[in-house]
Parts: structure tokens; sequence; C-alpha cells
């Protein structure tokens, strides 16, 4: 079923269309996407005025170039020439302001906070936007390349805002043309797009994540090209003869810990956790092995991955035994609830390591959609089984894990200390040679200072039929340049 | 002998179809009454009426000078239970519980009266299934497990063991063979002999029926059309309906003073007049009809009463032919 | 009064008209207004699970930046600060207008969502009830010939294994022998109809076969026990006596009859068809109202919720108002 | 046949001893396990049968055959508390719209007509979905689903009885309404409804498992029968033949209670 | 005269393993023994005897309908030549065979008429349906044909009857129309099981007269079952008594009733409907028929007979004499009452 009907369109070849199992989205407006994974569907349709590239570095893309002044304060983007939204209206320097302004200053825009800190946006002409900022920030440009700087048609807004919900109008690789909530994105290839060169495929059709039991039969049977399998799965699909590509990705499992919350208020407690989870017996249930052992936000190899934690918090439950008897909780058993969306597998196994350490640990159940409500918002929970999706700029990952405000933060405090450090992070311009040894000290005192207990990184595990080519491996959002479909 | 019930002007409808229509009819105490008709004419609707199963719209059911048509709630389970009136149903199988034994079938009545302790009560389903000649082994069997005739007799033991003074009996033999049908008549014969209880018997089946009952009451459409000493009614019916019944009946000695064809509507029978609703019940397939059937004649004579405008006239009116003819052997 | 006018009008009825004109039409009414009435039951039963819900919708949807003015605010968006009844009478109105209100979430009109998805829902569960008539009543019509025999017994073991058979084990099941192992079809994914029959049954198939499976295995049991009794009917051994010969006897007069109780039981399947899609549908990645029930379920997304029960309430009362037609007009009290 | 003498029929002798095994585990499930079903030993995950795990390990290496043993109860459990809610929400209203007169019956159809029109697995879910997850939320749900099959059985094994000349007859020795209930109503219903409960708690079984399977209404690491089948077919690559145990075991268990439901079915297990 | 049945030395046993009774269900037991009885063209047969005597079995094994777990285990039926077919072996008749004769050459009416029409389609479809089939009329022809029909069976306004329900007429109008369903395809016999029982009196003489003029008009031969003497006697030319699942007396109608040489014969005539309205005591036969599977070797009727003798333990043959056929040992000495 796949290769039917190829598109020539200006700007190069187009070949057959590719059906992807992963996710669908919340919302096709990136202001009110409230999904982490959205990012990887909505790129499909928008572009930014920059993107990173496969090691997390921002490049140009809807943007030729981009300057920072010298106190690191206004930041002056020049755009391609004769770019166009797909509506047909013009992409100039106007629309990435009301874009921009949009993004921070809509009613329900839930990426307002990142954009807290860009105090004007100008367009002095066509293809010139110049940021102001209230504080000298460099990571906008990696900032923009996520759902951040999605360049949104301001022809579409201004006329039906809750119509991009469901009929998304920007300048991306592709163009969506059916949509089924939930179900099905159909997607066509945009000829406009600044770089339609170097996209083969003709189309594209989004399906939510398959079902794990059937996933590889699916594949087999054509009903995906690509799918995200689970690591149990990998073996199958190999022995299917489908190539399986491990892409490591900025996802790492987490434990969100509320110090506010009773028993992590007692801080023995909360160090107690650290060494009584056994990462490595986790990693091996969830993911079949694939993916590292993590005590990190970073995955290795990425700028803020820092290695003087490698095995920082080995598993050791003598010592979290020890660490619980001098709490204030004697040696008594710790009662401990351990919250998630869904307790088979990890919550079940962190249930039984923990009370192999000392704890008394039982499984809450909250719906993921209140577990955002229950966890972020009110933060009644002291324990909460996470992945964090990672962010395209690491400031940003900092902000969402250990700010103040940081929705992974649920204990609402973050030590001076690491304040300084990510103060320092951001000043420092990203091509400065000592950027990664400030932010690798701000890596190191935030998870030496911070209750987060990362577990391990979960890679983007990718089975495609022969008939694709391989699949570009970048570590945020996943993209398709060159991929081709026979 | 006295008037044991006296059903007067009685009135039921269903669905506002009606189904009895002014009928009046009284039982002397000791007597065997026997109630005939076609189908449909009103013969079970009329002894449920008695027992209060019926629709009354209007008239009046009186027991020894009890209006049970007055009787409600209380008052009516009161006098229930006293089981002085028993109604035997049409369809045995219909009417016995298919999980309890016999035993405990005849027994409920008296179970629910409450006046007798257990051993008393024991004795009296004993003496009931004697009195019906049924063998006591059947007593700890199921309804499914017992012929049709020794059915009927359980559901008439079931009403004898509460010695009631009256019994109304539903057709208890058309479901029967000939040999048995005059067992369970004869029977009630007995019943009546032995212990004085006044039998209404319902049945299609004239010649055994004119063995054993003392008066009979013909019902056509819902109307009483004649009444009378059982023996005369039928040998020397007044009423036509009455008459075509018994030259209908089959016999095996072949011989009828008038036969049915002559008293039957021919088949181009084309009525005299419309008849409406309140119009002689038989008028529309009587071949004797006339203009004056158009009202509802009245019912003439005590002892032996038949409503017929023409019920001294009709006879002079059949066709010398059909007289004559008899059947080819 | 037609009737009656249409004999001779002197002769009188000896037995009255069993259905009377006015009963008749009386029944008509009843099969046409009963499913008003129950749809509006139905729709308190929905609406007062939603006004149930203790999770507060505008606190869910606001989520990190929520203060109570703003949840105040979108409370009063959503029309949650009005009494209950007002709430209900409004939210049944809009329904029957077509408007089912807005995701909290996506804020994507929940009709949108909901008639996007109910065409893959109306064609697999047609293509299931097809099927159920077809197997169930082949099966039971064969078992019920042949009572006693080898298919009677072969049909009822099945039948019964059926039915005791988790539902997502049979669609399992079916992936693996004919997509993994036969590789005869798609295990799953769905095609709409549009796109052709064949690219459309393709896909269906199977989904349809395990929606179908059970309700065809009641079918078949329900057919036989009826078919047996109606054979040994005293008007099938007239029929049989007149010389109609087996197939007349058959499809002619005993099946007409025994037909009833099986239809009945369809009509109890629909539901079930359309409640057993959320297992199927998750196992075959198809992209229907039960994907996006389950999927509201674990939202709160109480409009969505509240529209896929809506939807599917109306269309299991369309179903059955035909299965009760159908009943109707196969009885003699049903028709003229 | 009386519900005793169809207990003479093997197949029901088998369906029972079947159910009694089942029962006994409801009762003693965890005591008499061979290993503790929470035991978890990532090492030994996923393993064939053995001597020590006759059923194999799951997906955490805990013993499959002790899960499966420990889970009877939940799993009975939830599945009687579903059709004790139909049985408490049929049964008496259906007797009631029988005897409290029209306009009871009226609202009762009509109410009982509204809820069957709701699909089961779809309500089970919006109830979980708005009133919280859980196993009870989901068999109430299932429950409520369940009453209009009990108010029609009991309404239908009742309605033939109002009917009846036998009740008339009663009715004419003076009994009273509650007598005829005790003595010709209640022997009649209770085999009926008896039939229809052990074919419901079939029917639960299946429901729970087919929630269990959706995530919906079930707490791990507490075992359920649904709940280890769901998770054995997420490793159908690793063990295909894993799934095939519980999926067993909710069968047998579904068809002794259908068995059961067909002998003592009144008027015969034909 | 040539034979349009003959019944040659029938048996038909029940339960042959179906169940019906727990213990003993696997012993087959006859229910019909030794039956033997020829109607010519035009003649009327009728059975009699009391209930369980084994009339409806016969019946239904010259149709071909037997109840489940009941067959024919001896004998023959044959069905005579003549005009209209060839001759043809009943026992062991093929589907299709049985279908070309059912309708054609004979054809039967029941008890309970209701019952056997279809209650969902309308009297005059059923006829229609007969009509074409049987008699190849074209579909535009049958209704006035089925109409023309309806009226020949005596019943008024047969444009209505046709239209109309089963349950929507009287059981006399059933029966009537039931009767020109059967009569529809112009068989040779018509066999009438208890097909006025349930009739009132009027009404059952309506219907024997017009199965006496079908009869005359059509040359019907009919073979008509009662358990009442008098109803035969009002119809057949010959009558054959059963008792116990064997004939025990045989002949003319009017002999055998005027002098009757079975005392089971007397005993029924004794029981009968005698058309008089005189008040009496009514007679009974004293005791039950044996059952199936339980039958004395000697006479089956011994056991309740005034006249058995020690020899009537003995087996029994039927004798002929004249047009008489007897089994009793005593025959030839009684002297019985007849009517
Ligand atoms: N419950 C009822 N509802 C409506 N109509 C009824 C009801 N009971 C009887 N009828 C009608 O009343 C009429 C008289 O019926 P009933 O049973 O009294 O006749 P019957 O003389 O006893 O007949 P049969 O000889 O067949 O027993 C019939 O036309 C019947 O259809
Ligand atoms: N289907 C059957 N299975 C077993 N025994 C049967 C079956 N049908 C009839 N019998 C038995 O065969 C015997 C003859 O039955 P049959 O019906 O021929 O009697 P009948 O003379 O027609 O009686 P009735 O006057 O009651 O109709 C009876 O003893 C009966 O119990
Ligand atoms: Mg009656
Ligand atoms: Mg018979």
């Amino acid at each position: 079923a796949c290769g039917d009907g190829t598109v020539a369109g200006p700007g190069g070849t187009a070949g057959g269309t590719l059906k992807w199992g992963w996710s669908t989205v919340t919302s096709w407006d990136p202001v009110t996407s409230s999904a982490g994974w959205d990012v990887h569907l909505l790129s499909l349709v928008y572009a930014g005025l920059t993107k990173l590239d496969e090691k997390g570095n921002a490049v140009p893309a809807l943007a030729t170039g981009w300057k920072y002044d010298a106190a690191g304060t206004t930041l002056t983007f020049t755009l391609r020439p004769g770019l166009k939204f797909s509506d047909g209206t013009a992409l100039d320097a106007t629309a990435v302001k009301k874009s921009l302004e949009r993004g921070r200053d809509f009613p329900k825009s839930l990426i307002a906070a990142q954009l807290a800190n860009v105090k004007s946006v100008t367009a002095p002409d066509a293809t010139t936007v110049v940021i102001g900022l209230a504080q000298a920030d460099y990571q906008i440009p990696n900032l923009f390349a996520g759902k951040t700087g999605m360049i949104v048609s301001p022809a579409a807004f201004e006329a039906d805002a809750t119509a991009l919900a469901t009929k998304p109008v920007g300048a991306g690789p592709f163009t969506l043309t059916a949509y089924v909530q939930n179900a099905k994105a159909t997607l066509t290839r945009n000829p406009d797009y600044w770089d339609a060169a170097n996209i083969k495929l003709g189309g594209f059709e989004a399906y939510p994540l398959p079902e794990p039991a059937t996933v590889v039969a699916a594949l087999q049977s054509g009903q995906y090209d690509v799918a995200q399998i689970p690591g149990s799965q990998v073996e199958a699909a190999k022995a299917a003869g489908l190539p399986v590509q491990v892409i490591p990705s900025l996802v790492v499992a987490v434990l969100d810990v509320n110090i506010a919350k009773k028993p992590f208020d007692d801080p023995k407690v909360t160090e107690a956790l650290r060494y009584a989870v056994d990462r490595a017996a986790l990693l091996k249930t969830a993911q079949f092995g694939h993916g590292d052992v993590a005590y990190q936000p970073f995955p290795k190899g990425y700028a803020g991955y820092s290695n003087s934690l490698e095995g920082i918090y080995q598993h050791n439950p003598d010592k979290a035994k020890q660490l619980l008897a001098q709490s204030s909780y004697g040696t008594s058993p710790v009662e401990v609830v351990i919250t998630t969306a869904k307790a088979e597998g990890v919550p079940e196994q962190l249930q039984s390591q923990l009370n192999a350490a000392g704890f008394k640990a039982t499984i809450e159940v909250i719906p993921q959609a209140q577990a955002t409500q229950l966890v972020y918002v009110q933060h009644s929970k002291a324990l909460f089984v996470d992945q964090f999706a990672g962010r395209d700029s690491a400031v940003q990952a900092f902000q969402v894990l250990f700010g103040k405000e940081g929705l992974m933060n649920p204990g609402r405090q973050t030590p001076p200390e690491l304040a300084d450090a990510l103060a320092k992070v951001s000043r420092t311009p990203l091509d400065d040679p000592s950027y990664p040894s400030v932010l690798q000290a701000a890596t190191a005192v935030a998870v030496k200072s911070m209750p987060n207990v990362f577990l391990y990184s979960v890679p983007r595990i990718l089975a495609r039929r022969a008939n694709v080519s391989a699949i570009p491996e970048f570590t945020a959002v996943q993209r398709f340049e060159g991929v081709t479909v026979s | 002998m006295s008037t044991l019930l006296a059903v007067d002007g009685l009135d039921v409808t269903f669905d506002r179809h009606r189904v009895l229509a002014d009928l009046s009819l009284h039982v002397q105490a000791g007597e065997i009454l026997g109630i005939i008709g076609e189908t449909g004419s009103g013969k079970t609707t009329l002894a449920r009426a008695v027992v209060g199963l019926s629709p009354v719209r209007a008239g009046r059911i009186t027991f020894e000078g009890t209006d049970l048509t007055a009787l409600r709630g209380k008052a009516r389970r009161a006098w229930r239970r006293a089981g002085q009136v028993q109604y035997v149903f049409q369809d045995p199988l219909r009417a016995l519980d298919p999980q309890h034994t016999v035993a405990r079938i005849v027994a409920e009545g008296l179970v629910v009266a409450g006046t007798l302790d257990r051993a008393a009560i024991d004795a009296r389903v004993r003496a009931a299934l004697a009195q019906v000649g049924l063998d006591q082994s059947l007593a700890a069997r199921l309804p499914g497990q017992i012929s049709g005739g020794q059915r009927q007799r359980v559901l008439l033991a079931r009403a004898v063991a509460l010695q009631p003074r009256l019994l109304l009996c539903d057709e208890p033999v058309s479901a029967l063979d000939a040999s048995n049908r005059n067992h369970v008549l004869r029977l009630l014969a007995d019943l009546r002999d032995r212990s004085g209880v006044t039998v209404v018997v319902i049945s299609h089946d004239l010649s055994s029926l004119a063995g054993i009952a003392d008066r009979v009451a013909v019902l056509y459409g819902g109307r009483l059309v004649e009444q009378g000493p059982i023996g005369r009614v039928l040998s020397e019916p007044r009423h036509p309906y009455t008459a075509l019944l018994t030259a209908s009946a089959p016999s095996v000695r072949r011989e009828h003073p008038i036969p049915a064809r002559a008293l039957r509507p021919a088949p181009d029978h084309r009525p005299v007049a419309a008849f409406g609703p309140d119009a002689c019940s038989y008028a529309s397939r009587c071949p004797f009809a006339t203009q004056a059937c158009v009202t509802a004649p009245s019912t003439a004579g005590s002892e032996w009463s038949v409503a017929c405008h023409h019920a001294d006239a009709w006879r002079s009116r059949l066709a010398v032919g059909a007289m004559s003819t008899r059947r080819t052997a | 009064m037609t009737t009656l006018l249409s004999r001779p009008a002197p002769v009188a009825v000896a037995k009255p008209d069993p259905a009377p004109p006015k009963r008749r039409s009386r029944r008509w009414i009843g099969t046409l207004a009963t499913p008003v009435v129950v749809f509006v039951f139905s729709s308190l039963l929905t609406f007062g699970l939603g006004a149930l819900s203790p999770s507060n919708p505008a606190a869910a949807v606001l989520g990190e930046t929520a203060t109570p003015a703003d949840i105040a605010r979108m409370n009063h968006e959503f029309g949650l600060d009005r009494p209950l009844p007002v709430q209900y009478v409004d939210w049944l109105f809009s329904a029957l207008r077509g408007d089912l209100g807005r995701s909290y979430f996506t804020t994507i009109p929940v009709a949108d969502s909901i008639f996007a998805a109910l065409p893959v829902d109306l064609a697999l569960a047609g293509l299931a009830i097809l099927l159920a008539v077809l197997i169930g009543g082949a099966a039971g019509i064969g078992a019920a010939l042949r009572q006693g025999g080898r298919l009677d017994r072969t049909v009822t073991a099945v039948a019964s294994a059926l039915g005791t058979l988790p539902p997502f084990v049979l669609g399992i099941g079916l992936i693996i022998i004919f997509s993994v192992l036969l590789k005869a079809l798609p295990a799953g994914g769905y095609v709409p109809l549009e796109n052709g029959l064949g690219q459309w049954l393709r896909f269906a198939i199977l989904p349809a076969l395990a929606l179908s499976l059970d309700i065809a295995a009641s079918i078949a049991r329900q057919l036989r026990t009826s078919l047996v009794g109606q054979l040994g009917e005293n008007y099938v051994t007239g029929a049989v006596v007149r010389g109609l010969g087996t197939r007349r006897v058959l499809f002619g007069h005993a099946l007409r009859n025994a037909i009833g109780p099986a239809l009945t039981v369809l009509g109890i399947g629909v539901p079930m068809i359309l409640g057993g899609a959320v297992v199927t549908e998750k196992i075959f990645n198809l992209p229907g109202l039960a994907q996006l029930a389950l999927q509201a379920s674990g939202q709160h997304d109480v409009p969505l919720i509240q529209g896929t029960l809506l939807v599917t309430v109306t269309v299991v009362l369309i179903c059955n108002t035909l299965v009760n037609i159908a009943v109707l007009r196969l009885t003699p009290q049903g028709k003229r | 046949m009386s519900t005793l003498t169809a207990v003479r029929l093997p197949s029901a002798r088998l369906a029972l001893s079947v159910l009694a095994v089942v029962t006994f585990l409801a009762v003693a499930g965890g005591t008499v396990a061979p290993h503790d079903p929470l035991l978890q030993d990532p090492d030994l995950a996923l393993r064939g049968p053995s001597l020590i795990h006759p059923f194999g390990t799951d997906y955490l290496g805990r013993d499959v055959f002790s899960r499966l043993l420990a889970g009877t109860g939940t799993t009975v459990v939830a599945a009687l508390e579903s059709v004790g809610v139909g049985l408490a929400l049929g049964v008496l209203p259906g007797l009631a719209s029988l005897w409290l007169g029209r306009t009871v019956e009226w609202v009762l159809l009509r109410a009982v007509d509204a809820v069957m029109t709701l699909p089961f697995i779809v309500f089970a879910i919006a109830v979980t979905g708005i009133l919280g997850n859980g196993l009870s939320q989901a068999m109430v749900a299932i429950g409520v689903l369940f009453a209009p099959l009990f108010f029609r059985v009991t309404r239908a094994a009742g309605l033939s009885l109002t009917r009846a000349h036998y009740v008339e007859a009663a009715e004419l020795f003076g009994a009273s309404r509650w007598r005829i209930l005790r003595t010709h109503v209640w022997g009649k219903v209770v085999p009926t409804v008896a039939v229809t409960a052990a074919q419901a708690t079939g029917g639960a079984l299946l429901a729970v498992s087919s929630l269990t399977f959706l995530g919906i209404g079930v707490q791990p690491p507490a075992p359920t029968w649904g709940g280890v089948l769901a998770s054995e077919l997420g490793f159908l690559s690793q063990q295909p033949w894993a799934p095939v145990i519980p999926a067993a075991l909710i069968m047998v268990a579904v068809a002794a209670l259908n068995a059961l439901a067909d002998a003592i079915r009144p008027g015969g297990a034909a | 005269m040539s034979a349009v049945l003959r019944v040659d030395n029938l048996h038909v046993s029940v339960g042959g393993g179906s169940g019906t009774s727990s213990a003993g269900a696997a012993a087959a037991r006859e229910a019909v023994r030794d039956v033997s009885f020829t109607i010519g063209r035009g003649e009327s047969v009728g059975l009699v005897g009391e209930s369980g005597s084994g009339k409806t079995l016969t019946c239904r094994a010259v149709l071909g309908v037997l109840p489940p777990g009941v067959a024919v285990t001896g004998g023959g039926i044959h069905l005579g030549g003549g005009s209209s077919g060839a001759d043809v072996e009943l026992t062991g008749l093929d589907r299709r065979g049985w279908d070309a004769v059912r309708g054609n050459r004979l054809a039967a009416v029941f008890q309970d008429p209701a019952s056997y029409l279809n209650p969902s389609l309308t009297v005059g479809r059923q006829l229609a349906e007969q009509l074409r089939l049987k008699r190849r009329l074209p579909r535009n022809q049958t209704r006035a044909a089925a109409v023309e029909l309806l009226a020949a069976m005596g019943l008024r306004r047969a444009t209505a009857v046709y239209d109309q329900y089963p349950h929507e007429l009287s059981g006399g109008m059933l029966q009537r129309a039931l009767i020109a369903i059967a009569v529809a395809g112009e068989p040779e016999l018509l066999v009438a099981d208890e097909a006025t029982t349930a009739l009132d009196a009027a009404v059952q003489a309506e219907v024997l007269d017009l199965l006496r003029q079908l009869r005359e008009e059509r040359g019907l031969a009919l073979l008509l079952v009662s358990h009442d003497l008098a109803v035969v006697a009002e119809v057949c030319d010959r009558v054959a008594v059963f008792y116990a699942g064997e004939i025990v007396e045989q002949g003319p109608t009017a002999d055998v009733i005027a002098n009757p040489r079975h005392p089971y014969t007397e005993a029924l005539l004794r029981v009968a409907s005698l058309g008089d309205w005189r008040r009496r005591d009514l007679e009974v036969i004293p005791g039950r028929p044996p059952e199936p599977g339980a039958m004395p070797v000697g006479c089956r009727f011994a056991a309740r007979c005034a006249h058995a003798t020690d020899t009537c333990a003995t087996p029994v043959a039927l004798s002929t004499v004249d047009d008489r056929q007897v089994r009793c040992h005593r025959a030839a000495t009684l002297e019985l009452v007849g009517a």
C-alpha cells in the first residue's frame, strides 16, 4: 500500500508515502499543544527560525543566520527571502513577529513561560527580525528550534485561532491534508518548504503508537513503514527481518520527588532513595537493556553530560537502609506512595526495590491527564514516576527540572548555588569554548543538590520496513530529511 | 329448593368487547346445572365472573345473600378462604403448579385457610383423593408425571378438599376420551349425591351431560338463550340454537328428529336485516330470523325459559323437504 | 373501524377481532415513540455521569499556570457555572443540533472528532453484523437441521467456546493466524471505504470478524434453539404433510417464525459490537469512536466522553428500532 | 428439571468441581501458592516452565503459577461484585414492574431500555474516566449494565406466572400476594435468576479481563487473571505460549459457569 | 374396488433411544402391532379406540411424519395405483418421493387446526402456496381459485378469510380452511386425525358434513380417527377398533355397532354418545389399558374384560369371518349387546 502516487514538485524529487506509527498530537497549534511528544508531528508542518542538528546544535532554518549583540540581550535573525506559508501568505519578518508575540501573549498559551524573557520583537525590514531580551540568554536559537519557535501563519490565527487545533498553517516540510483525532494524520509534501530539496517523501501518514503485541506484525503487513517499538520487541523485529535503529534521545526516565512532602522532607530519606534504586534492573525490564543507566538529565555525548557523575548513586540497598536508620524515621520502614499513570513494569519493580531497602512502598495509579493536575499543579504527590522528554535548550531543560517554577520540581525549591550555576550558563554564548564546562558544572550541582532521581535514558527505537532508507538519528526532534520509501 | 347462586343482569366487557350481555341465571342448591354453548360464547367468562376473575361491568352475583361483586380486598380474601365456591379450571396442566406435588396442590386451599393443623389437612387431602378416585400413591407425584384424566381429577380433588357448597367445573371432560369423560362426570354426580354439593358443569358433550345434569343453560354470543330441565330442553328444544346443538350431536344411532342441516343457515344465507349489538345474539345466523329479531328477545318462562321471538313458531317454518331428507348411509 | 366496514355490515362477529385497528397502530406508535423516550433517559444518564465527575476540568486544562481567577473564567467559558438542569437542557438541545461542545483539552469540537471516527465504526459494525448474521445464521440453521448430529455438536461446542474467550484474545489470535502465520491480511490499520471496497475489506475483515464471532455464536445458538422449537411445531408437520418440500418448509415457514429471537439477539448485539470495538480498535489500531472514548477517558475529557456515549447510544437506538420494526413486520399482529 | 437432579449430569458435575477448585483458590489462593506472587527476580524474567516455576516467570521474574493462584480472589470478587450489583438493581425492580402498577412498570421498562443501549466497555471506560480508575468503579459500571439482564429475566419469568392459572387458583383460595410470591413465583424465578447469574458471572470474568487489558481497574502488582493475560500478551514475541495459560484459565472458568447454567436451566439441559 | 391405501401388518415402535424416560430407554417398545386395513376409492374408514391406543401413530406412519424416536419396524404401507399415479410403497420412501406423494395423493387434517397453520402467514397465502405448488396454478390465478375453494368448504366471506391470519379465525373456520388446503392438490386420500374433537357439537357436525360432502362430490377416500364411536358412526363405511396398539375388531360400521363381536367394542359402545337425552348412570370401562412395553402376552384387553377366561392369557390372532375381523378367543361364543 505504499508508493501510491509519486509527486514531483519544484525543488526536488519526491517519493512515496511514509506511514509512521508513533503518536498523534493533542493540538496542531504549537501554542496550545500540551504534550511534549507533539513536537515531532508539529515539526512536520511548522518550521522555526532555527533547527537542531543531529548533535543538538542550533543551525539555520527559516533564518539563514543570527547574531547576538555584545551584551547578549539583542538577537538579530536574517530570514530567507520569498518564504511562504502553506496558505500562500508571505512568511516575512512581520509574520515572525506576530507569531512569536502570540506565543508570548495569547491567554491560553502554554509556551508563554519560555518566552517571558523576550521583551520585544521588531521587524525593521522584511527579512530582519530583532529580538530584545530582558536578560542575556544565549540559548534562544536552541529554544526557537522547538515548539516555542514554530512560526504560525498570522492570517490563520487572526481569522480563527481555535481552528488551528485541527487545521495547522505553517511553513514546514509537509502540509496536513486530513486529520482524524487520535487516529490518523495525512500529510503531503510542501513544495514551498525552504529545504524541499532534501525532502524525498511525497507524503506522510502518522498513526498512534501501536500495541506492542502486534506492532511487528503491523510492520510486516505494511500497515506501517516505520514504527516506534518498545525494547521488548527489538529481537522480534530483527527476527522478522526489519532493520531496527536505536536512536539516542534526550528522553530520560526520572522520579519526581517532592521534598515538601513526607517522607522526603527528611533529606536522609531523599538521599536513601537515590541508593535504593537499582537502575540497571529497571533498564533491563523497561527497555530490555536498550539505553543507558542515567544519573543525570543528559545522555552521553550531549554537551551538558558530566562524566564526573557516572556511577555516583550506585545501587546500594545497605547504604539506603543505613541512611534511613539515620533519618527521623529510625529503623521502622518508611512509608512511601509511588504515584504513576501506569503501574505495570517500572513502578512495580521500584516498589519491590524500595521495600528491599527499608521502605514500605505502595503504588497509586492516577490517569495521565490527572497527573498534570496533581503532580505539576497541586504538587500533592510525594513521588511520581515520570519521563523527561528533554528540551531543545539546556537551560530550558534545567528550568523545567529544577527551576523554582519547574514542572518537575514539585518541591518548588532551588538551592542558590544551582541558580547561580544556571545564570552562568545562560550568560555564556554557545560558541564560547567554556560553554560545555559551564554547563557540565551546572549539571553536577543540580544532580547533587536536587532530589530528582534519574533512572535511565530512553532511546527512540525505530523499526522499519526494508524499503525505507535509514532514519536520520536526531536526539531532539525526529526529522526526515533524505528519507526515502521505495 | 332454594336459590344458592343468583346471577342478575351480568355484563362483562373486555377491551370494549362485550362478552356477556345482561345475563341472568339462578342455580338451585343441590342441583347439577349444565352449561352448553359454542366456543367463545362466554361460558368460561361467566364461571370466572362468579369467582371474581372476570371484569364485571354491571350486574349482581349473589351467593346465599352475599353480593360477591361488592367484595373487595380483605373481605374478598376472607370470603375466598372460606372456600364455599370452588372453580375448577378448564386446562388442568396450566392450572397446576408444575413444581408442587399432588398432595401439596390438593392441600393448598386448606393451608391458605389456616384453620386446620397439619394432620387434619393430611387427612382431608387423603379423603379428597379417595373421593375423586385417585390412588394415594399419586400424592407424591408432580403434575407432569400423571395422565390427563388423573390431572383433571387432581383439580377436582383440590376443590373438593375445601368442602365447597358450589363447584364450578369448566369443561372438565373435553380433553378426555369417552370412558374417562364418563368417569369424571359420574364423579360429579356422586359428589352431589353424597355431599350435596351444587355443581355447575360446562361441557360440549350433550349426551353425557344429559346423563347427570338436572338442568341446562344454553349460551349463545354472550346471552342466555334457553334454560330449563335438561331432558326436556334437549328433547324438545324451544330455541333454534339449542335445536341445532341437539341435532348436531353425534350418535351411534343415526336418528334425529330434525336434521342439523335444516337448522343451519343455507350457505348463501343473507340476514334479513342489519342486526346490531342490541339484536338477538343468534339472529345473524338464525335461518328463522325476521325483522322482529333486531331487538333482543325477552326471556319468557321461569322453570324453562327461552329467549327467542319465534320460540313457538320456528318449527312450523322448517322446510318440509329438509325434514324428510335423511342422510344416505 | 375500517376492517369492520369492509365486511358485510350486518354479520355479527362471533369472535372479537383480536387486534383492532387502534391497537395495531398503537403498537407502531409505541415502536417509534419508545426510542425517543429512551433517548431522553439515556441522555440523562450520560449527562449525569459528567455532572458526577469530581475533577474540575478547568483546573485540569489550565495546568501549571492555573489561578482561581483563570479557573473561574474557564468555568464560565464552558458554561459550568450554571445550574445543572440548565446545563442539561442546553447540552441536549445543542447536541440535537449537532453541537456536542468542545474538548476541554484540544478545544476541537467534539462533534468533529466523533464524526471523523464514526464512519469507521459504522462501516465496521455493519460488516460485523453482516458477518454475524451470515455465520451465525448458517451455523444455527445447519445445527437445527442436523439436530443431535455431528454438525450440531460442532456448532454448539464452537459457539460455547467462543463465548468463553476474552475478546482481545480472539483479536490477537486472528492476527497471529491471518497476518503473522498466513501473511494474508494486514495486522491492523484502516482504509476508508472511499478507497475502494476491496482495499477496505482487506483491513476491515479481521476486526469485523473479531467483533462478530461472539454475536455470531449467540445468533447460532439462539437460532438453533428457536428453529428446533419451530421445527417441532405442528404447523411444520402440517407443511411437511402438505408435501411442500424441505427447503420451502424451512425458509418459507419455520425460519420466518424462528428468526424473531435471533433478531433480538442481534439488537442486543449492536451495543456489544460497539462496546467490544474498544478492545478491537486498540488491537487493530483503528481510528474509531471507542479509541476516542478511551483517550477521552484517560484525560477526563468530559464533553468528549459524553459525546461519544451519546452518539453510541443513538446509533444503538436506531439499530434497535430497526430490529423492532423488522420483528413487527414479521409478526402477524403488526401487519396491515 | 429440579436443580438437584441437574447436578447428576456429568457436565454439571464437572462444572461444579471446576468451580469448587476456583472457589477454594479464591479463598486460599495466596496461601497455597508455591512462591510469593510478588517476589521479583529480574534475572529470571520471562523463563519458560520449569519444575520450580511450572508456568514460567513473567517480565519481572515472578512466578506465573503463584500469581494466577493468588489472582483468583481478586478476579472472582470483582466478577461477583458486578453480578451482585446487577442482581440488586435487576431482580427487585423486575418483580416490582409486575406488581406495582402500570406507571412504575412503564418507567422501569424505559429506564432499562436506556441502560441497555449503553455499550458495555465504553460505558465502563466512561465511568472510570469520570469517577476515577478503580476495580470497584469499573465493576459497579458493569453491574449496572447487568441489571437489565436480571430485570428482563426476572420479569419474563414472573410475567408468565401472573397469567398462570395456578396463581389465579391460589388467589381464589384467598392466598395473600406475599404467599403467592413465596410458594408459586419464587421457586420459578430463582432458578432462572440463578442461571442468569451463573452466565453473568462468566460474562463479568470476561469483562474484568477486557478492562484489565485496557489498563482499567487493575492495581499492579496485585495479580488478576486478566492482568496476567494482558501482560503476557506484551511479550508474545518472547513467549508465544505464555498467554495461553491465563486465557485457558479464564475459558475454563467461564465454560464451567456456562455449563452449570445450562444444567440448572429450567426446562432441562438439552 | 381398487384400494387407495393398503396397510399391511404395520408395526410401529417408540423409544428407540431419544431419551423419553431414563430407565430402559434403550429397549424399543411396540406401540402399534400388526395393524392391517384397506381403504378403497371414495371409501371412508374410521379408527376408534381409547387414548393411547395407537391411532395417531398409525396415521402418522401413513403420512411419514412419525415423531423423533418413533419408527415403522415392520409391515408395509401401500398407496394404490389408479388414475392419478403409480403404485407407491410408502415405507422407505425418500424425501423427494414423499414430497411428490404428500399433498398430491394424500393429505391430512388434525385436531388443533390453529397450530397446524403458520401463525405469521395469512390463510390465503398458505392455500395459494399449495395451489401453486401442487396444482401448478400460475400466480395470477391462485387468488381466485383459493377464494373459490374456501367458499366451497362452506366458508362464508371467503374473500375476507383469504386475508386473515389463523389467530383471527374460529376453530370451525380454521378446520375448514385446513381442509381446503388439504384438498387443494386434489388428493385421493384424506387423513383426519381427531379433526373435530375440539369443536363444539354444532361446528363438529358441520365439519363432518363437509367431509361427507367431499367424499361424495370428489370421491375422496377418508381415514377418520376419533375416540368417539359416535363420530365414526356418523361418517364411516367401515370401522377398525384399536386397543393397546392392535386392531381388535374391524368391519362395516353399521354391522359392528349393531352387532359387536369383541367385548372392547361393546364397552366402547356403552360409553359412546347415544343421541338421547335421558338421565342415566354413565358407563365407564374400568381399569386402564396396558402401556407399550408392558403388554400382556395374551389378549391385551383381558385384564379389563368381563368375559375373560383362562384361555385369554394365550396369544390371540385376528380371525376373519366374512367382512369382519375380530381378535378374541371367545368371539364365536359371546353374546354381545349392540347399539
Ligand atoms: N381476558 C380476555 N381478554 C379479552 N377477551 C377475552 C378474555 N377472555 C375471554 N375473552 C373473549 O371473550 C369471549 C368469551 O370467551 P370464553 O372463554 O368465556 O368463551 P367459552 O364459552 O368459555 O369458550 P370455550 O368453549 O372455547 O372455552 C371470547 O370471544 C374471548 O375471545
Ligand atoms: N413421540 C412418542 N414417544 C414415545 N411414545 C409415544 C410417542 N407418541 C406416542 N407414544 C405412545 O404411543 C402410544 C400410542 O399413541 P397414539 O398417539 O398413537 O395414541 P392415540 O390412539 O392417538 O391416542 P389419543 O386418543 O390420546 O390421541 C401411546 O402409548 C403413547 O404414549
Ligand atoms: Mg371456556
Ligand atoms: Mg391421537
